[in-house]
């Protein structure tokens, strides 16, 4: 076996690990987290594409390449928003949870700044 | 068995490992810390890869600003984690998601076995023009030439990413300074770091952007890395967060999108379509661009990370 | 080459050794701990980076252990900042 | 003289990878936190130290050297004052609460 079919095979393991990571884990950020870790195995796979395209006296391939590198950006710019989010929610709510029963619940109390 | 292959196999054992650390960890802060050592290995990976310019991406936004957005995240948030551990899913749950997840994977390593070849590329293409331009760096001429309109709208991206999380802001707050106001002593030596490291963490980045043209590196971990040694310095409570009414900021914000658009434009005029370069002032326009770009990447990547406005600018 | 496979040898032992020490971030037992963990691995992961530069000629890694070094600085002092909490200050030390 | 070189590159990068070994091993064996920050500075400052000092022999120009140099010079500034406020984390840690 090859170490780019290696690193493929990783890349489909770290995606499969993060969508049950995203699933199975209650608290928000923890997903924000899940959901960063399966974006590195997509990001991973291109980059396994991009390696078999190596070509023209370039290492890999410079178009997957490049993808990578915007999508790095605008994931972060997407986590951002995301945390950010979740830090209101908790300045509102006193709760990070995303059930309807524990906002509702918390209401009642409701934490001014 | 060769020693470069040793490598790559100790170096999956250990994203692997990292990765299911990341998950299983039971505190936030913990799985936080593990996040950024996976987001390290990655940068190893890539350099497998032959990607040394998406290794630096990913060691200066994928594991670095990334890591510190969520350590942050995860000290504000301690106080919630007992509470929401409750709503863990049942059993039953888990199965079902182990099942769905092992598919997924199942079905992705499938597609990596089967994977065409040749392998179809677009290197030639990429690589055609490339002498055009006056670029040596195959990356940066994907990034600002040969797909210049993806550039173009990940910069706009970024800047509604900031709109979105300035509108965040408490109405009463609107146009203050972002995040909370960091006291130092100013002998401290927190404040010491913050004035004698970002000189040099500045011409880093500065190289790093600069050398982007020819070799690997670029705009966008030169900007992260001018980002940071910005964060840090007020973190440290050297300088302070501007208001997001600052004139001076909303300038270096824009700046970046503006120059690539009116640069765009005058493709229309002086070369034949949008986004294209005149033979003749490529490599200049693309350097003025470049240029622009650093800036607004560096304060839109602060701004991003010091969060919506908290307290009034006065 | 000798040289290049000793320094690959180098990179992987000093690569598995700071994994080791990560076994710190499941024990802890306090934060401090979990992140003395990850600054090893900082440390180390440059020092792979570098071997694995002058190994293979890719002297972009150098430029990889460089961002490196200041982004690692930036998280940690985000570590300590958030351990200590929003009110933090920078105390001259009191001890 | 390539010959001296090697073994001394040899010789410096074996004592950086033995700090890197201690550094792991204080991490994991000692009994608390602020032993445990004493033998992560020496993996810090000596393992990165030593493996720069063997690598010197081996760039090719001046630049790249002078970037090796950079990274151990920016490690020991950060290393320095980034433990000594870890530590103050770990004292706070474990006082009474």
């Amino acid at each position: 076996m090859s170490s780019v079919t290696l690193f493929g095979l990783l890349a489909a393991l770290l995606v499969g690990l993060g969508l049950y990571g995203l699933i199975v884990h209650p608290h928000p950020l923890r997903k924000i987290l899940s959901f960063n870790l399966l974006g590195g195995g997509v990001f991973l796979l291109l980059g396994v594409v991009a390696r078999r395209g190596a070509g023209a006296g370039l290492a890999g391939d410079p178009v997957p390449q490049a993808l990578v590198i915007t999508g790095l950006v605008v994931a972060f710019a997407g986590t951002a928003l995301a945390v950010m989010l979740l830090l209101r929610l908790f300045q509102e709510s006193g709760t990070a949870s995303l059930r309807a029963d524990a906002l509702a619940g918390k209401d009642a109390k409701k934490v001014d700044r | 068995m060769s020693w470069a292959f040793t490598f790559d196999v100790a170096l999956t054992a250990l994203v692997l490992g990292v990765a299911i650390w990341t998950l299983s960890l039971r505190e936030n802060f913990g799985a936080v810390v593990a996040f950024a050592v996976y987001g390290l290995t990655l940068t190893l990976v890539w350099l497998r890869l032959g990607a040394p310019d998406v290794a630096l991406t990913e060691a200066a936004i994928g594991s670095g600003l990334t890591g510190a957005l969520l350590l942050a995240a995860a000290a504000r948030l301690r106080s919630t984690e007992a509470a929401i551990a409750a709503e863990s899913p049942g059993g039953g749950v888990r199965v079902a998601a182990a099942v769905l997840s092992a598919i997924v994977a199942g079905g992705i390593v499938l597609a990596v076995l089967a994977l065409p070849v040749p392998a179809p590329s677009l290197a030639p293409n990429a690589v055609a023009d490339l002498a055009a331009t006056g670029l040596g760096n195959a990356v940066t001429g994907v990034l600002m030439a040969y797909r210049a309109a993806d550039t173009l709208l990940e910069k706009v991206v970024v800047l509604i990413a900031v709109i979105a999380v300035w509108s965040l802001a408490d109405s009463r707050v609107w146009g203050g300074r972002p995040g909370p106001a960091h006291r130092a002593e100013p002998d401290g030596a927190l404040a010491f770091l913050a004035r004698r490291l970002p000189p040099l963490g500045i011409v880093a980045g500065v190289y790093i952007a600069w050398v982007g043209a020819d070799m690997p590196g670029g705009a966008f971990p030169g900007g992260t890395i001018i980002a940071a040694m910005w964060l840090l310095t007020i973190m440290a409570g050297v300088k302070d967060t501007p208001p997001i009414s600052s004139r001076g900021l909303r300038l270096a914000l824009t700046v970046g999108p503006a120059v690539f658009l009116a640069v765009g434009l005058c493709g229309f005029f002086i070369a034949d379509a949008f986004l294209a370069y005149p033979v003749a002032y490529a490599k200049p326009l693309i350097v003025l661009v470049e240029v622009g770009m650093v800036l607004t990447i560096a304060v839109s990547l602060g701004l991003l990370m010091a969060g919506p406005p908290e307290r009034s600018g006065k | 080459m000798a040289m290049t496979a000793f320094l690959l040898v180098a990179a992987c032992f000093v690569l598995v050794m700071v994994a080791l020490g990560l076994t710190r971030i499941l024990r802890g037992p306090g934060d401090a701990d979990r992140m003395m963990a990850a600054q090893l691995m900082g440390t180390g992961g440059m020092g792979t980076l570098l071997l694995f530069a002058v190994a293979t000629g890719a002297s972009a890694a150098i430029d990889v252990a460089l961002v490196l070094a200041l982004l690692s600085v930036f998280a940690s002092v985000a570590f300590v900042k958030g351990a200590a909490g929003t009110d933090a200050q920078d105390h001259k030390d009191d001890a | 003289m390539s010959l001296v070189l090697d073994i001394f590159s040899i010789v410096a990068i074996c004592a950086g990878a033995f700090f890197f070994l201690a550094g792991t091993a204080g991490l994991l064996r000692f009994p608390d936190a602020l032993t445990r920050l004493h033998a992560l500075t020496k993996a810090d400052n000596l393992g990165l130290g030593l493996v720069v000092l063997g690598l010197l022999p081996h760039v090719d120009g001046v630049l790249e050297g002078l970037k090796l140099v950079a990274i151990w010079a920016a490690v020991l500034l950060a290393s320095a004052i980034v433990s000594q406020l870890i530590a103050r984390v770990a004292r706070r840690e474990s006082e009474p609460q």
